[in-house]
């Protein structure tokens, strides 16, 4: 690293305005309004420097930036950029944080890799030296005291954005638990009324399966709710159900949950044990053994709803060839390709949690629904306004407006 | 002592790869791969053998990269050189097998929570900034065009389409107002582009999964070389044959069942 | 009892939560060691939520064997499998290639673990193609979108597909791929990102939800 | 007629596996010879943004990818790997995902011996042991990587290797890279590429692809690679031909037979419904 002569100090004191002390004349202006702070927002170890434009002198010449531990005497250059830029606008920081002035650079002077970031605040020296062809002018230097801070200002539209969310979180879950709340009822639903009717006609069985997911997963819970309403209609009209499972916990859950419904229909007589059936904890084993019953007892009506990986493919395919009325739903993107184009109807990702919600009216289903709702309306609002405002600002020169705009949906 | 290093010597010598264990590996390889790949003409004894070997050689295989690369440089060397606070998280880590044992699996809720709390903390921020406010930055930035020219232009266009498309998907997933009126109009254009995305990604997948049997085939293709003793081309046959000599037994004892 | 089984743990999350989202805001020193300590800590424990996996299997196989169940001789073949990775694995001390040479795990790996991985997906390419023929039924107008994009990428993305689009379309000036780049970078974008979205805000409130001790369910039941 | 279009249209699956057995093995004995042309977008700026890094920035390369995944992205990483050391930048391959370190192990013996034979190790690149959390991991490598990487895979100290001169977080280094099958691209993009401010690209497989759409048009991805195409691309643009191109070649007919029965199969339904 190459050292310059140090420098006696001039003018020892804090943020100071600097004159030009280059030992010899040359033909690059002085250098200005130097100042130096603590950078505002971070861990330590960085400070803010400031200073004036050289104007066409900057063509062509370099800004090296030199820092000094005041602990540990002697110079090291930390940073060396061409000298037009690095303007107080080009800081990449929001205006709440930041008001940049014209004619003016700025620079976040990060000293950790020079002298490491101790935890207690450091005194650093800090000067510039401009150096156009063989010339050179610099700065005198500059003490500051830099240390880390308590907030970082400009991640202060996440925090506002995560209290908003927090507190409409806590607002609908009392509320759902108290008043409950409206969710408006889901197409998909007619489809599975619609598609039991019809295994009532035919006399054919109803296959329901709730996918590869554990009890924990929300497309299963939600897909038990459905089990629910589907084992209801079925006790009502006296159809048979079949649902082969892949996990022995889902299918206790699932015992009590389609028990439950025949009751409520009060057809208990009519409820057998063997409705949930195990089948294997293997992906492709329960997915050729679930396709081979399928084929052989080829039920009115199919019903895929609940977490699906590879194995979509292959039950929805046999479904599709034995002309079962198939519904199915799942919140895997990969996986609903698939199942869009061999079934009769598809629950898209949150449609399912949706339907679920809406048929169990748990309030903690419900309250994640609304608290979703509540962003997509802020995010619709957000685009629509934000760019309009944008477009505005750019037909008729409004910089600012754009700035604070742009800057308001931007993470730092 | 030294009777144990001999035994141990010559119990390694034998996992000595040899060029003859090279050929060998092509057959394994190409066995391996047929016997999964003959559960596309029924389920059978052979896929079911080679799938669970996959079970048990995946968790072996993970087993021994977290043996020699997690526990031993991050736990069981720092221990050795007495660096104790390791055996905080060391202890947390473990706790979370007490799971299976009913009695004591309250332990294991120190670990989990331990996960659970770092892990949300750290993704709440930042979902809010990668997922929410980028997304919105990144759809309105189109928006800022000082000046229009030809290049812009369509940008914009763009820009706008993508605004609109958005902003129908979300009136889709939109749970909290009926679908009637203009509301329906916009979720109705929304699953049109649903659509398109389905449909790349299934066009995507398409080309994915091919990917994955071209490799399976070529790996085939090289141990059918005459170097590999026609490894492929063997255990094809031989399962060929077995799924004839099986078809033929289970007619004579009075037809079986097709899976499909 | 119910404080040391219940409370302390729901406390642990909460207290290590919220200093870890405070953590994203607050960028002081104090701060910054708290989150590396963090990190190497949660590193460590992370390593033993592996055996969690490794134990169930072993559970549920076992298991299988001692009910002798249907197909409990199978189960054998996963204590097989395991064995026959993680003996080579110890003979040479888990290194794949000593020098140029492979070592036996290095041979496992390549001959028995890459085969059997990655044959497992690929059989999911045979479903596709006559999942392509037997159910992809263009029913409705949605589907009808669903194909011609899914045509345009299918075609689009092989050296053959872009032949036969430059012979039966080249005249349009426009190739293949500028159809499927715009796809991918306007109407895909724009489905995709309103399904983002949903799924942000669902992992926020899950969070959340654990921060506060409300979702419990990971903990297993009381 | 009727019955037998119906009957047509209930082949035996079997018959269809058979003809795309036949479909992609035939071009694999005897490749078609087709050219890779028309490369895409994202794969392009990857390749440009490399090209654009001064010499011996350092490139961080996570392949988190395991064997099921191999043929789509072990073309795309070796392709990157060969770039980045031509180009004599320093390259640090890491490894969040444990059934990627044979992989990894894969390139390391093929670097002296045909990628770039002229690079040392510890010099020109390094490698990194596996680590379990992928989040923690993340947060750490924008603080201090040293903390967690403290050695690499051999179990020598990396503080004092050449190839980590001046690197100490993401902030040192020129780009990111990751590559992987599962959601590992996501947690870059938020844990490092948006926290960090660090340029990030990926190569991930086709399935997924689709689903980066928005990360790109932001900016929170410099690039991406995308599947087997994405891989013949690259190798397209590095002037090296390998599995990628010839793999996309052998895809070609297999492409044509699912539009084929998918068009064949709807046609016969709308005669049935019609006639």
């Amino acid at each position: 690293m190459k050292r310059p002569p140090i420098i006696p100090l001039i003018l020892p004191f804090l943020f100071l305005t600097s004159i030009s002390s280059a030992a010899k004349p040359s033909p690059l202006p002085p250098l200005t309004g130097f100042t130096a702070a603590d950078m505002p927002g971070d861990a330590g170890g960085a400070a803010l420097l400031r200073w004036n434009a050289v104007g066409g002198a900057a063509e062509g010449a370099t800004m090296e930036v030199y820092a000094s531990d005041t602990a540990r005497p002697g110079w090291v250059k930390i940073a060396e950029f061409p000298a037009a830029e690095r303007t107080e606008k080009d800081m990449d920081l929001p205006f709440w944080a930041w008001r940049p002035a014209p004619g003016r650079h700025a620079l976040a002077a990060d000293t950790s890799s020079a002298f490491g970031r101790p935890d207690e605040a450091q005194e650093i020296e800090f000067k510039l030296r401009l150096v156009k062809g063989g010339a050179s002018v610099e700065t005198a230097p500059v003490k500051v005291v830099i240390g880390g801070n308590w907030f970082n200002v400009s991640r202060f539209n996440n925090l506002v954005l995560m209290l908003t969310i927090i507190i409409v979180f806590f607002w609908t879950v009392s509320h759902a638990k108290r008043k409950g709340l409206f969710i408006r009822r889901i197409a998909g639903l007619d489809a599975i009324d619609e598609a039991i009717g019809r295994a009532t006609e035919m006399g054919r069985p109803i296959y329901y399966s709730t996918g590869i997911g554990p009890m924990s997963l929300v497309p299963t819970i939600a897909s038990t709710s459905i089990l629910g309403e589907v084992a209801r209609k079925v006790a009502q009209y006296d159809t048979s159900l079949k649902v082969p499972h892949f996990d022995p916990i889902v299918m206790t859950v699932c015992k009590e949950v389609v028990k439950q419904s025949y009751l409520e229909m009060e057809r208990p007589d009519s409820y057998r044990d063997d409705i949930n059936f195990f089948v294997s904890q293997d992906q492709f084993s329960f997915a050729a053994s679930v396709d081979a019953m399928i084929h052989r007892e080829k039920p009115a009506a199919c019903f895929f709803i609940g977490h699906f990986m590879a194995e979509s493919l292959l039950l929805a395919e046999v479904g599709a060839t034995t002309g079962a009325i198939q519904i199915a739903g799942t919140e895997q993107e990969s996986q609903l390709p698939f199942f869009f184009t061999s079934c009769d109807y598809t629950l898209i990702g949150e449609e399912l949690y949706a339907a679920g919600a809406y048929l169990s009216k748990d309030p903690m289903l419900m309250s994640t629904l609304k608290v979703q709702d509540f962003g997509k309306a802020f995010v619709m609002l957000a685009v629509v306004t934000g760019s309009v405002l944008l477009a505005a600002g750019a037909v008729f020169g409004w910089e600012p407006l754009m700035r604070i705009v742009g800057q308001l949906f931007k993470a730092y | 002592m030294e009777f144990l290093g001999n035994t141990w010597n010559a119990f390694a010598a034998i996992f000595t790869v040899t060029p003859g264990w090279m050929t060998f590996g092509g057959w394994v390889a190409a066995g391996l791969t047929i016997c999964l790949f003959s559960f596309l003409y029924k389920d059978n004894p052979f896929f079911k053998v080679a799938e669970h070997l996959y079970l048990g050689a995946g968790m072996g295989w993970l087993f021994q990269v977290y043996l020699f690369q997690t526990w031993k440089p991050k736990v069981f060397l720092p221990l050795m050189e007495g660096q104790y606070s390791v055996l905080i998280p060391t202890l947390l880590g473990l706790s979370l097998v007490t799971q299976f044992f009913p009695r004591i699996s309250w332990i294991s809720r120190y670990g989990f929570t331990f996960i659970m709390g770092y892990g949300s903390g750290l993704v709440i921020p930042l979902t809010i900034s990668t997922d929410f406010l980028k997304q919105i930055g990144g759809t309105i930035a189109p928006f800022m065009v000082s000046e229009i020219n030809s290049g812009n232009i369509m940008s914009l266009l763009n820009g706008t389409f993508v605004a609109f498309g958005f902003i129908c998907v979300l009136f889709y997933f939109f749970f909290s107002v009926e679908h009637k009126g203009a509301v329906k109009k916009a979720s109705n254009i929304g699953i049109y582009f649903l659509m398109l995305y389905f449909g790349a990604a299934f066009g995507n997948t398409v080309m994915g999964r091919f990917s994955l049997l071209y490799g399976r085939f070529d790996d085939l293709y090289k141990y059918s070389a005459p170097d590999y003793f026609y490894a492929t081309h063997v255990v094809l046959g031989l399962l060929v044959a077995y799924f004839i000599l099986d078809k033929l037994v289970l007619s004579r004892r009075g037809g079986g069942q097709e899976a499909h | 009892m119910i404080f040391i089984k219940k409370h302390i743990p729901l406390f642990i999350c909460f207290f290590v939560g919220v200093l870890t989202l405070g953590s994203y805001y607050v960028p002081n020193a104090g701060s910054e060691n708290y989150i590396e300590m963090m990190n190497k800590w949660e590193n460590i424990v992370a390593g033993f939520a592996f055996l969690l996996g490794l134990m169930s299997l072993f559970y549920s196989h076992f298991h299988k064997i001692t009910r002798r169940a249907p197909g409990w001789g199978y189960s054998l073949f996963v204590y097989a499998g395991f064995l026959l990775v993680v003996v080579p694995a110890i003979v040479s001390n888990g290194q794949p290639m000593k020098g140029p040479d492979m070592t036996s795990l290095g041979w496992i790996y390549r001959f028995v673990f890459t085969s059997l991985s990655g044959t497992m997906f690929a059989v999911l390419a045979f479903y596709i193609v006559s999942t392509a023929y037997r159910a992809f039924r263009i029913k409705s107008p949605q589907a009808f979108v669903l194909f011609a994009a899914a045509f345009m990428v299918i075609l689009g993305r092989v050296p053959l597909g872009q032949m036969m689009w430059d012979g039966a379309l080249g005249w349009t000036g426009y190739q293949v791929t500028d159809v499927i780049e715009w796809l991918m970078s306007v109407p895909v974008v724009a489905g995709r990102r309103g399904i983002m979205i949903g799924i942000a805000i669902g992992g926020i409130v899950t969070a959340l939800k654990i921060i506060f001790g409300i979702e419990r369910q990971y903990m297993g039941k009381d | 007629m009727k019955n037998a279009l119906e009957k047509f249209l209930k082949i035996d699956r079997r018959l269809i596996f058979l003809a795309l057995t036949v479909l992609l093995f035939a071009p694999i004995v005897r490749p078609l010879g087709l050219p890779n042309k028309n490369l895409g977008k994202d794969v392009v700026n990857t390749y440009n943004y490399i090209e654009a890094l001064p010499e011996r920035s350092f490139v961080m390369l996570s392949l988190d990818y395991d064997p099921a995944t191999r043929p789509e992205l072990h073309p795309q990483a070796v392709a990157l790997v060969k770039h980045a050391l031509r180009r004599n930048l320093r390259v640090g391959i890491f490894t969040l995902n444990a059934g990627a370190t044979g992989m990894i192990e894969d390139i390391a013996a093929r670097i002296p011996k045909d990628i770039a034979p002229d690079k040392v190790y510890g010099r020109d690149y390094v490698i990194m042991p596996f680590q379990p959390n992928p989040v923690a991991v993340m947060t750490q490598l924008g603080i201090n990587l040293y903390e967690i990487y403290d050695k690499d895979r051999n179990g020598n100290p990396t503080k004092d290797m050449e190839v980590m001169k001046g690197v100490k977080s993401v902030k040192d280094m020129g780009l990111g890279i990751c590559i992987t099958g599962t959601a590992m691209l996501d947690y870059y993009v938020a844990y490092v590429a948006d926290k960090y401010k660090f340029p990030m690209a990926g190569g991930v497989t086709a399935v997924s692809q689709p689903g980066y759409g928005p990360y790109l048009q932001t900016g929170q991805l410099k690039g991406l690679i995308g599947g087997m195409k994405g891989a013949a691309d690259y190798e397209t643009l590095i002037n090296d031909l390998e599995k990628g191109t010839s793999g996309i070649d052998a895809l070609s007919l297999a492409h044509v037979l699912v539009i084929v029965l998918i068009l064949t199969s709807n046609i016969i339904m709308l005669v049935l419904k019609y006639l």
